[in-house]
């Protein structure tokens, strides 16, 4: 895609920042439609994440005294740049154009980002509260980032290559890494969950413990930011998992022209990650919260052993050359 | 703020606003029943997640404070305070008999009374308590409130000035 | 870490009511704390004494939303024993009825309230949504979902037709069989348990030291229950046994509540089905004759007494109330000192905290750091 | 279950103390002085086991102020141990290291009638609010909320 008004689309409207949100705002109110319909309750109309995030734009932002304003205006953008650039690495409808080895790095680091300005935001906002549960995010940061990243380095030692799309291209012709990394999976699908601080592990945002831990001083602009800025990484979390895992937008078939190939890809895409969130939504759904202390026990002695079984799983079947 | 005819983004912003009610609850000494009725408004039978309504835990995120109960001594000063954090716009739901003029607990000699005597009240609910249904219903009349008030201006219309020709005042 | 002093409530959104706790923490361990429940004092206690026994019931009533039935009968059953008054067997029935339903739903509301601490916000809604079924039996009867005013001195105000007792008995299988599921529930869903086993925990010495009551006390064993103790209401005639419990910790109170959950239908069914006719009221002098009565009733939370002394008028010279709630601050207090500060809301949760009955301060410091888990010294420093 | 109690047990366990009567089926009233209701409870408690307190009542009778200790034990019989203190001055020992519960319900009749425990480790501000005036008892007979001192809440100006 050398012609860049293609590219500015590209990166701009459809697979980029655009349909970001409004996929966004899509995956938000099927989560919570499906947690409501689990809990037998009805659950709220299709508009209500455009107009939660619409009207919460709309209201007075308040600073808390002795705060330092730019910075705490900052965090949240900070957060959803991040995550919007890490969305462009992501295969959508057929291999990222703007793919280059080692993209993959890139964009788990670009999915911490969030987690660290909440650390941000926490801590800025002078409020017992919100301190506790900065502190409390960073920490659940250290316990699940390890396994996590060890579950998606893991593909690339059997495709060979650091990019999500040859990860993609790869896997068409072999079985999906899902199926050869079982365990791998699992794991990125729990930090995943982690990672988005959702039940159970939604302990920094503990909203019976610590109010609503950081987020308890955003108001208005920051808070809707924010709020789009987590959604985003729900998206981007889950297409990155579906294109590492679930072989993602390709066809394992080449038909004739390239827009049937996207369009296909494309609903390729929707599916998977529809069915990652509807994962995370069961779990979301069923679990409840636990502590900060067991989770650091689980994390290390169940989670980070598993992941280094699976390391060595994978070691093995590279030398038989069983995936190749 | 607005001109005569309100521009695309305000009326989406006054649609929004409608449509996503985010509530907090604030117990100023009451008998708790109110309470109970208002966390039955979330359960699955009424379930307000239906218009949008949540029920957030940090008056930063809300837009209508719900106050139950006769205002104890202790607490008025809290309820005060509360009722600053929350961002503008913002309205105030007085529950029940107590929080309209005191209820049972009408003069005792821990009680400020009504709610009215704390902070500026929009929408009284009657009954003790008042059905889950009846709280749903004043929750949909501060709306209507609130899109009036998106027509003329902010509250203060409402509040201080006489009311404007044509438009009666609030329930 | 230093000391951090962390205050939860008034306004909290785990605690239902206005509490406030000053909990003093060592990092995530909680050392000192110091509650503050003048919030919901409101002087009822006064005003009740400048109110005769008609105009009395429903001040009374409104101590507490959730245990409102338990105030009035424990009332007027002093009040009754004070002027030697026979209630007829059919009011005391049907007394029975609204309070065995009153303590389902309260089990069934701490059940949800309980899970929604720790974030299972599915079991909140599940149970809510079963207790709306005791709601609408008890709108049928009464006439209001909370706050019922069947309670009269002498009797019930109104009667229970065959009609209404059909569509209750209706009910109930229903309600068997989703109690049913709660107790599979409760064993199985593994995150729940982890932040229920093991907290809050309450040796039997402990409960009886700290004189623990209702479910929190039977949950470590201790056997007190007032409805066999001090047989009141038709409690003798009906076939019904204590729930305990041994492991004494949040786990264990929501078994025994649990328990009784399914105790107190069983009663309610027996009742209904057993309804002996007759008058539901008897007609009561004005006043009441010079004398005093330690009136005792077993709410959901625990044993709520009412100290009664009438002086021949028709007023009540002074009344005490002592609710169940009060009396489990000091084991709650002693509970949360060296546990994250995570548990706080599920021990407290674990209580039932009906706020609205009591407005009392606890101060419990064990001045030697209580992280090093050295046994605390009785004494209860300021 | 332990045999029930009988009134000599009681009278017999006191008898230097009080003297015992029986109230009601299951409650026998010890009457005992302010100074030694210690050694009343510690003798209740030693003979016949009484391990809870279920609470404090306190009575505003026209010319004192009562207190009763309601105390029981497995054998289902309440002993209310009662003192009479003067209305003026009303002073008495603190329980709350022989009952730890006490500590709560003495601290609430410290707030309401102004009963001074003497020994109690933390008798603070408990049940009235913080600008209530710590010299007025709100549940005392002759107590009168009088218009111009503040009693807390929110002052009118402020409202505005």
């Amino acid at each position: 895609m050398a012609d860049p008004l293609l590219l500015a689309a590209y990166i701009l409207i459809f697979p980029g920042f655009l349909f970001l949100f409004a996929y966004s705002m899509v995956f938000e109110f099927l989560d919570r439609r499906i947690v409501a319909r689990m809990q037998n309750r009805v659950g709220p109309p299709f508009f209500q994440p455009f107009a939660d995030i619409v009207k919460t734009l709309g209201k007075e932002v308040i600073d808390p005294e002795g705060v330092d304003r730019p910075i705490f205006d900052a965090a949240p953008i900070v957060a959803l740049a991040a995550v919007m650039t890490a969305f462009l690495y992501v295969p959508v409808i057929g291999a990222s154009p703007l793919a280059f080895q080692g993209d993959l790095v890139l964009v788990l680091y670009l999915l911490t980002l969030p987690t660290l300005a909440l650390m941000l935001l926490g801590w800025l906002s002078r409020n017992i509260y919100a301190a506790v549960g900065g502190v409390r995010a960073v920490t659940m940061l250290f316990i699940y980032e390890v396994p996590f990243f060890l579950a998606l380095v893991m593909p690339t030692l059997m495709a060979g290559t650091w990019s999500v799309s040859e990860i993609m291209a790869w896997q068409k012709e072999h079985l999906w890494l899902a199926v050869l990394q079982p365990i791998a999976f699992v794991i990125a699908l729990i930090g995943l969950q982690a990672k988005l601080e959702r039940t159970p592990f939604d302990i920094p945002e503990a909203e019976t413990e610590i109010v609503a831990g950081p987020w308890t001083e955003l108001t208005g602009r920051r808070l809707a930011l924010m709020h789009l800025a987590n959604q985003s990484a729900a998206v981007a979390g889950s297409a990155l998992i579906a294109a590492v895992f679930l072989g993602g937008p390709a066809l394992p078939w080449a038909s004739g022209s390239a827009v049937l190939d996207a369009i296909a890809g494309f609903l390729l895409f929707l599916a998977k990650t529809l069915a990652i969130l509807l994962i995370l939504a069961t779990v979301r759904g069923a679990t409840a919260r636990i502590r900060l202390d067991q989770l650091n026990v689980i994390g290390w002695k169940y989670i980070t052993t598993a992941a280094l079984a699976q390391v060595a799983i994978v070691l093995v079947m590279n030398a038989w050359e069983v995936g190749a | 703020m607005t001109g005569p005819s309100p521009t695309l983004s305000r009326r989406l912003l006054n649609w929004a606003r409608g449509k996503s009610p985010w509530v907090t609850i604030f117990n100023s000494g009451s008998c708790n029943a109110c309470d109970i009725e208002i966390l039955a408004c979330l359960m699955p039978r009424f379930d307000v997640e239906r218009f949008g309504i949540l029920a957030r835990g940090s008056p930063r995120h809300a837009d209508i404070l719900i106050v139950t109960g006769a205002v104890t001594r202790q607490q008025a000063p809290r309820l005060r305070r509360v009722w600053e954090q929350i961002p503008e716009p913002k309205y105030v739901i007085a529950m029940g008999a107590c929080g309209a003029g005191g209820g049972v607990f009408q003069g005792l000699y821990h009680m400020e009374g009504s709610v009215e005597r704390v902070v500026p009240v929009d929408v009284f609910v009657a009954g003790c308590p008042p059905r889950p249904d009846e709280i749903i219903n004043a929750v949909v009349t501060c709306l209507g409130l609130m899109a009036e008030d998106a027509a003329h201006g902010g509250r203060a219309w409402r509040m201080g000035t006489a009311p404007v020709p044509g438009a009666e005042a609030s329930t | 870490m230093t000391r951090v002093v962390v205050p939860i409530g008034p306004q909290h959104p785990a605690l239902k009511e206005p509490v406030n706790f000053r909990v003093i923490a060592d990092g995530e361990r909680i050392v000192e704390l110091e509650l503050n429940l003048s919030y919901s004092h409101r002087g009822i206690e006064k005003a009740a004494e400048q109110r005769d026994f008609i105009r009395a019931l429903p001040l009374i009533e409104r101590v507490c939303g959730i245990c409102s039935h338990s105030h009035t009968t424990a009332f007027s059953k002093g009040i009754e024993e004070i002027m030697g008054v026979e209630v007829p067997p059919r009011a005391q029935y049907i007394r029975t009825i609204i309070a065995e339903l009153e303590r389902m739903h309260s089990h069934l509301l701490w059940l949800g309230v309980a899970a929604h601490e720790v974030g299972f916000n599915t079991l909140f809604m599940w149970t809510w949504r079963d207790r709306e079924a005791i709601q609408d039996t008890l709108e049928e009867m009464t006439g209001n979902r909370v706050h019922y005013i069947m309670n009269e001195v002498g009797g019930v105000r109104l009667d229970l037709s065959p009609l209404q007792v059909e569509a209750a008995l209706v009910r109930l299988p229903v309600l068997e069989e989703r109690i049913r599921a709660y107790v599979e529930m409760v064993e199985a869903e593994e995150t729940m348990l982890t932040r229920f086993r093991g907290v809050g925990c309450l040796s039997r010495d402990e409960a009886l030291c700290f004189g623990a009551v209702g479910p929190t006390a039977r949950a470590s064993g201790v056997d007190y229950d007032v409805r066999r103790d001090d047989p009141y209401l038709a409690y003798a005639e009906i076939p019904w046994n204590v729930v305990t419990d041994t492991n004494g910790d949040v786990y264990g109170r929501t078994r025994v509540r649990i328990g009784e959950l399914g105790e107190s239908l069983a009663m309610v069914r027996y009742c209904l089905e057993h309804l002996p006719d007759g008058p539901i009221r008897v007609s009561v002098p004005k006043t009441a004759p010079p004398g005093e009565i330690l009136s005792r009733y077993e709410a959901p939370r625990g044993e709520l007494v009412h100290f009664i002394r009438t002086n021949g008028t028709d007023r009540v010279e002074r009344i005490d109330i002592r609710t169940p709630t009060l009396a489990n601050w000091t084991s709650v207090a002693h509970c949360l000192i060296g546990r994250p500060l995570a548990d706080v809301p599920v021990i407290v949760a674990a209580i039932d905290p009906c706020l609205s009955c009591t407005s009392r301060i606890t101060v419990s410091n064990r001045g030697e750091d209580a992280a090093s888990g050295t046994p605390p010294r009785t004494g209860w420093e300021g | 279950m332990t045999e029930p109690v009988t009134l000599e047990m009681v009278a017999g366990a006191v008898e230097g103390v009080g003297g015992a009567e029986r109230v009601r089926a299951n409650r026998i009233r010890v009457r005992t002085t302010s100074d030694n209701v210690r050694e009343a409870i510690q003798r209740v408690n030693r003979v016949l086991p009484c391990d809870r307190l279920i609470s404090i009542s306190t009575v505003d009778t026209a010319d004192a102020i009562e207190l009763h200790y309601h105390l029981i034990g497995q054998h289902r019989t309440i002993v209310t141990v009662t003192v009479e203190l003067p209305r003026d001055k009303p002073e008495i020992q603190t329980v709350s290291d022989l009952l730890p519960p006490a500590g709560l319900y003495e601290r609430q009749i410290h707030d309401l009638f102004g009963v001074v425990f003497r020994g109690h480790p933390g008798l603070t501000q408990l049940v009235l609010n913080d600008d209530w005036p710590p010299d007025e008892h709100p549940l005392r007979k002759d107590w009168k909320p009088d218009p111009r001192t503040f009693y807390g809440g929110v002052r009118q100006q402020e409202v505005g």
